[in-house]
């Protein structure tokens, strides 16, 4: 039971700080409440065992990451969205409801510790046993790094401020086009249906 | 390990699930979709730890947390690097100015 | 310790990618923008090579694996037929992209990206571990993002890239969870071993459901599929026809690849297939019907294609006969050729028409018109590949969906029997947005944007001309890829214990 | 020898339509001259293959597992096909040297028709149900293509696509017939089939015989699905003639009366069939009277007399029934041909602004008028014989009521048939003028159909011989032609028929003083000009189709969020159909 309370702690604070950093209006609090779901998670993953992991969510989770988020809110600017959703709220909550609902329907009565045969103790799994993980892994930097070149390679200047009022007025000019088509489509297919 | 607390730490993997895709479906901006993504990586880890700790085999369990933590901050680099593109042309991260494609 | 040849196909474009890349770089410091193009072509066509030995050891020793420590590959029928496919079709793509982007920025990474992913997709046809198959998929996936978004200054592109991304990443995101079900019952990662250790119990249907919805995003069943649509149309057409004709079979295939390892937990799979066949087959056909953009509604088609493949191996999922799979794997291959030849042809008449004037206005059908004049060889193959698709007999499409009908009255079973009837309604279905495409083509008054193309280069012809000939060939003589697909339908029979 | 004639049969017209194609349309000249050779080589090619027929399998080629074997069988009722699809394609190939003399796209033009003779002759051929339907659906293909060959013209298009998509449609009942036979005998030799078709369960064979039943409906255009056949008049006319009067739309009724033996004891089968041609023959010859286009009036004449086979079919006169197959593919190509010549020189198809047309082209009149003669089934003309001999095997074993409603058809033939032939040759005078009469090339053509007409019916003996020497599993009875014709003469159901159509022809005749009836008639003609409402039900299945797809597109809403409530949705309903088997 005590066990059981210990681990409730992060977990709470867990589940409290991905509330926040969905809830909360500013993208920087955001990124700082993911940050904090990070070191909790990684409070847990100490708990449970994994101290490498802990370690490494600690370093690359709650560091690295929330670095880079803050990084690219400087870059794309800490805008203020409109509060309401696209999603109705309650669709989102049934949805949601049902589908853990039933995972956990599926998934924790039946959960038990099952003993399989001991593993090596070395710590060497990673490097050797799973080799091939991080080779595939490589690739997978690789083509992410390129991606990120290729996304954000400029070879134009960067944008200045008159640019930005263009594509603004473009995309006005886009928006109000297509709104004008769906109309002209509802209206002709609301012909159609009369006819 | 404590029955118990394995289906403490079970539920926490579902919440934090749920609370992710909640985000996914009710955030708006896109960077903040990036941020629910990561939420929901963070579960996933979680849930491959704790199924290498009911298998007793935790070690394995730390291998496949690694990889994932580190491809995936790859996804989310990736996609931060889109939604900052998005801004930069766009001149916002809505995703309700973002849905020219439709139909 | 000698390595067998399959590992020399996986990894030689994935040691070459980077060449590629630096080869491009190199180019464009001396001026010679070919280089990258070059460097790719010569990668793939390296990489056919050990594809030949593999596919002769295939057949020589039959399935064999290697096992890296705990990871085990293996190549057998399904791995090949991936392979096959990805190379095949890549290395017509990396011909074809020669002109197409030859105005762009950034065509290294274009191309360095391109043969990645195929090593990458390859690479995930031959992993027989749980874990490994989600590191190739997500691998598959990052490489595939910026290809998707490439042209960067487009917003419809990048907001196509966007959704793709959030949308894979959340389904992958389910996938892990399934597999740290599967792992805490079983307490192994190699699917065959899971395939005989795991014990029914809700645990694994539940990881069952998490990988059938995890891969189905990138399969795009159907109420998952509404990234499709974009990413495919947004893409540069080559990527187009890598996507629909490669990618997400791959995702298909990896959905197969952990489903066989749960098929002694649930017989309920085969039916489940089956109904989000019929689902997708239905929708997809619907959403194309009064589609205007061409690329789009090649799309939209490609949401019905996966219906049949869906159709064919849930048959076999449910009564163990070969012929179901085999079928739909037959229509994979079928509908990579044909797909990729449709991507490629519209893709051929959007570079000659908007692309090379600047343009970046999505090509509609109302564009075609007349197109058949000025463009005899696109308009003819782009024809072909709608009709194929279609099911017109004597071409590809038609062979592999009768071969998937018939695996279905095979089974005596009434229920089948209807949904077969159901798919081939669908398939009439879907003439009525094939048909008006192939009249527009050939219409003698040439619209305003055909009239102001600009003619095509030679390169561009080949792979549709390649294609157009593979595709009737297949159609008179089916049997001439029973070497790729007799042993991958027999791989998921070995996954149902046949 | 007969297995090189068979592949020269289908392969010549092929390899012309890859030579035509290949030659491009800058060479007008030499694409007539290749495509009239082809197919004339091709037509030489089948009538010889007449005197090689046989039951047995010819050419076997195996395909591979699920595909079974590519066979070719050159029994009567196949090579019977494949004579008729090339020699008329031939001669309509010749009368296209005129008709479409600098044209557009000629290349596609020849192609294609060369491309549907070779596949008209693969369906006769075929001994395998696989590559049967495979030339069924090349023939669909080629009959689309045709019709909506004028692609500028919106009308074409939806023709072309109507009449692909509702043979399609029937097609399905093909392809699972097929496919049945195939899960039940393990293969797809249709010889195979027939020799076990008693041995599969019932219910199953019920299954096979009504989805042929219903490909056959849709190919030879007949009630309920034949609305595309008026539509697909938009093609050029000798397509028309060759695709959609003499040979393509036979399909069907070759279908049915190749599966007879198999199907004949099927309860209820035989009767649908009946019933089928019943109305088919009646309200498309009720059409025909109030259609003012030459060529929809000729259509719906078509879907009458395929009635009339049908019908013949399913009162178990085969014989009968391809007798007069081969009568009407002449005596029909000949009436569009002709229809068509005065089509390419006055201009309109509207039978309104025609008339008096007879003095300015007398030849086309002439070859028009023996053709009508053919098609009203006076004596001395092909039809005569044929229908004579349908209705006297519908008298002898069909049901009562049947046979009276074919005799009123007949009479009301004779009545449109008359009014047709008034409206455009005789007459005063309408709007438009004839320059000239027939040029060569269409008067070649012309001359040899009418010259048919006259003398099919000679080798009734010779044809009935034919099939009986090679159907294994008919049971047909023929008998010299001479006495057939005697006993024709004899019978007081021939004088029976033959007063009928005199009262159609009165019934024309009469017309003005006719007005209370008329009248009386007139709901029944405005129904009539509805197609009897069968064009309504197309219209709604596909606006149903459309709202569907509308809605749907809807869901597509671009918006990323609501793609993610399509995850959750999905991931919620399959675990929501899985709980059922914790």
């Amino acid at each position: 039971m005590l066990e059981a309370i210990l681990f409730a702690l992060p977990i709470l604070t867990a589940l409290l700080a991905g509330i926040q950093a969905i809830r909360t209006r500013s993208l920087i609090r955001s990124a700082l409440w993911l940050a904090g779901v990070s070191a909790s998670i990684a409070v847990l993953f100490y708990m449970l065992g994994a101290h490498q992991v802990a370690v490494i969510e600690l370093s690359v989770g709650a560091g690295l990451v929330t670095v880079l988020f803050v990084f690219a809110i400087g870059i794309a600017g800490a805008e203020i969205q409109p509060q309401r959703p696209i999603v109705p709220k309650t669709l989102a909550w049934v949805l949601i409801l049902v589908a853990i609902l039933l995972l956990a329907g599926f998934a924790l009565p039946f959960a038990t510790t099952v003993q399989h045969s001991t593993e090596p103790e070395t710590t060497s799994v990673f490097w050797q046993q799973r080799g091939l993980d991080v080779i595939v892994q490589v690739v997978l930097i690789f083509c992410g790094v390129l991606g990120l070149l290729g996304v954000l390679a400029e070879e134009k200047a960067p944008l200045d401020q008159p640019m930005v009022d263009e594509i603004a007025a473009e995309r006005e000019r886009d928006l109000r086009n297509l709104e004008y088509q769906s109309s002209q489509s509802m209206v002709s297919s609301q012909q159609g249906q009369t006819r | 390990m404590n029955p118990t607390t394995l289906k403490l730490c079970l539920m926490a993997v579902l919440s934090l699930v749920g609370i992710g895709l909640y985000g996914l479906m009710i955030c708006r901006n896109l960077i903040k979709m990036v941020i629910v993504l990561q939420i929901l990586v963070k579960a996933a880890a979680l849930g491959l730890i704790l199924a290498g700790q009911m298998s007793s085999q935790i070690n394995l369990g730390q291998s496949l947390g690694i990889t994932v933590i580190v491809a995936d901050t790859i996804v989310a680099v990736v996609g931060m690097a889109l939604a900052v593109q998005v801004q930069r042309r766009l001149g916002t991260l809505d995703v309700d100015a973002l849905s020219s494609l439709r139909g | 310790m000698t390595y067998p040849s399959f590992l020399w196909l996986i990894a030689l474009p994935l040691v070459t990618a980077p060449l590629v890349y630096l080869a491009g770089r190199l180019g464009k410091r001396i001026g010679q923008r070919v280089l990258a193009q070059g460097a790719a072509i010569a990668s793939l066509l390296a990489a056919w090579m050990p594809f030949i030995l593999a596919s002769v050891e295939l057949r020589i020793y039959g399935p064999h694996s290697f096992a890296a420590e705990a990871i085990s590959l293996r190549l057998d029928g399904m791995g090949l037929l991936l392979a096959g496919l990805s190379l095949g079709l890549g290395t017509l793509v990396v011909l074809f992209s020669g002109s197409y982007m030859a105005n762009e920025a950034g065509e290294e990474k274009y191309y360095a990206m391109l043969v990645a992913m195929i090593g990458v997709m390859i690479g995930l046809g031959c992993t027989g571990d749980l874990f490994n198959l989600w590191i190739w998929f997500e691998a598959m996936a990052v490489s595939s993002y910026l290809l998707v978004a490439f042209y960067r200054d487009q917003p419809a592109s990048l907001e196509a890239g966007i959704k793709y991304l959030v949308q894979s990443a959340a389904g992958s995101v389910l996938v892990l969870l399934g597999i740290g079900l599967v792992l805490s019952q079983t307490g192994t990662l190699d699917l065959m071993e899971i395939l005989t250790i795991a014990e029914t119990s809700p645990l694994m249907l539940a990881a069952g459901a998490l990988f059938l919805i995890g891969f189905g995003v990138k399969t795009a069943l159907v109420p998952l599929h509404t990234w499709l649509p974009d990413a495919h149309a947004q893409a540069p057409s080559g990527i187009s026809a890598m996507l629909s004709g490669v990618v997400i079979e791959a995702g298909m295939i990896a959905m197969l690849r952990s489903l066989l390892a749960l098929t002694g937990v649930e017989s309920l799979w085969g039916p489940l297939l089956m109904g989000f066949g019929a689902l997708n087959m239905l929708a997809g056909n619907l959403l194309a019907f009064g589609q205007k953009q061409v690329k789009r509604m090649l799309a939209y088609s490609s949401l019905v294609h996966i219906g049949y493949m869906l159709v064919g191996l849930g048959i076999t999922f449910y009564a163990g006969e070969s012929g179901g799979a085999q079928g739909g794997l037959f229509h994979m291959l079928n509908h990579g050729l044909m797909k990729g030849m449709a991507f490629l042809a519209a893709g051929t008449l959007l570079y000659a028409l908007h692309l090379s004037l600047g343009d970046h206005k999505p090509l509609l059908i109302a564009d075609l018109a007349g197109a058949a004049k000025r463009y005899p060889i696109a308009a003819l193959t782009l024809s072909l590949a709608v009709l194929g698709l279609g099911g017109l007999p004597p071409l590809a499409g038609f062979m592999s969906k009768w071969q998937i009908f018939v695996a279905g009255f095979e089974t005596h079973n009434a229920w089948i029997g209807a949904l077969v009837a159901f798919a081939a309604l669908n398939s009439v279905f879907s003439l009525a947005y094939y048909a008006p495409l192939v009249n527009a083509v050939y219409r003698l008054e040439p619209s305003e944007s055909v009239l102001s193309g600009k003619p095509l280069s030679g390169l561009m012809k080949v792979p549709l001309i390649v294609l157009g000939l593979a595709t009737v060939a297949i159609g008179i003589w089916p049997a001439l890829l029973d070497w790729l697909t007799v042993p991958a339908g027999a791989t998921v029979l070995v996954g149902l214990g046949g | 020898m007969a297995t090189f004639l068979m592949l020269l049969t289908i392969g010549l017209p092929w390899i012309g339509a890859i030579c035509v194609w290949w030659i491009g349309d800058r060479r007008p000249r030499w694409q007539h001259i290749l495509a009239t050779g082809f197919s004339v080589a091709a037509g030489a090619a089948s009538i010889l293959l007449l005197a090689f027929s046989s039951s047995g399998v010819a050419l076997r080629i195996p395909v591979g597992g699920f595909f079974g074997d590519f066979t070719l069988v050159p029994d009567g009722l196949g090579v019977f096909l494949a004579v008729i699809a090339a020699v008329v394609g031939s001669l309509a190939v010749i009368f296209s040297v005129d008709y479409m003399r600098g044209k557009q796209q000629l290349g596609r033009y020849y192609a294609l028709i060369l491309l549907f003779i070779g596949a008209m002759a693969g369906l006769g051929l075929s001994g395998s149900l696989l590559f049967m339907f495979v030339f069924w659906e090349i023939t669909a293909f080629c009959s689309y293509a045709l019709i909506s060959f004028h692609n500028d013209d919106p009308k074409a298009v939806a023709g072309g696509i109507k009449a692909l998509i509702v043979t399609q449609l029937g097609g399905i009942g093909l392809l699972i017939g097929a496919l049945i036979i195939r899960s039940q005998t393990g293969n797809y030799q249709i010889l195979d089939f027939l020799a076990n078709a008693a041995s599969i369960q019932p219910s199953i064979l019920n299954l096979i015989a009504f989805g042929f039943l219903a490909a056959a409906v849709a190919k030879s255009a007949q009630v309920p699905l034949q609305t595309w056949l008026p539509d697909a008049m938009e093609a050029p006319t000798p397509v028309t003639a060759l695709i959609h009067a003499a040979t393509m739309v036979n399909a069907g009724v070759y279908l049915l009366a190749r599966f007879y033996p198999a199907f004949r004891d099927v309860p209820g089968w035989a009767t649908s069939v009946v019933t089928i041609g019943l109305l088919s023959g009646l309200l498309a010859a009720l059409m025909a009277l109030v259609a003012n286009d030459i060529k929809r009036c000729l259509a719906y004449s078509t879907v009458s007399q395929l009635g009339y086979m049908v019908y013949a079919v399913g009162t178990g006169s085969v014989f009968a029934s391809q007798f007069h197959l081969l009568s009407h593919s002449v005596f029909k190509a000949l009436l569009f041909l002709s229809a068509g010549a005065v089509i390419h020189i006055v201009g309109t198809r509207d039978m309104r602004e025609m008339g008096g047309l007879g003095r300015d082209m007398p030849f086309v009149r002439a070859v028009f008028v023996i053709g009508s003669l053919a098609l009203v089934g006076l004596p001395i003309a092909n039809g005569f014989f044929s229908k004579e001999l349908i209705l006297e095997g519908g008298l002898m074993h069909g049901p009562r009521w049947a046979y009276i409603g074919m005799l009123l058809g007949a009479g009301i033939t004779a009545c449109y048939t008359l009014r047709m032939v008034s409206m455009v040759f005789y007459r005063k005078r309408g709007s438009v003028k004839a320059s000239h009469d027939a040029p060569v090339a269409m008067r070649i053509s012309l001359g040899t159909l009418s010259l048919g007409v006259f003398t099919t019916w000679l080798l009734a003996g010779a044809f009935g011989e034919l099939l009986t020497g090679s159907l294994p599993y008919h049971q047909l009875q023929t008998s010299k032609t001479f006495d057939l014709a005697l006993e024709l003469l004899n019978a007081p159901a021939t004088w029976l028929a033959l007063l009928v159509i005199l009262l159609g022809f009165a019934l024309w005749m009469m017309h003005k003083q006719l007005k209370p009836l008329i009248v009386f008639l007139r709901p029944l003609s405005r129904i009539a000009e509805n197609r009897f409402g069968f064009e309504h039900l197309n219209q709604g299945v596909i606006r149903i189709a459309r709202s569907l797809s509308s809605v749907l597109r809807r869901t597509q809403t671009g918006q990323l969020n609501w793609n993610i409530v399509g995850i959750v949705g999905g991931l919620g309903i399959v675990l929501a159909l899985l709980t059922w088997r914790i």
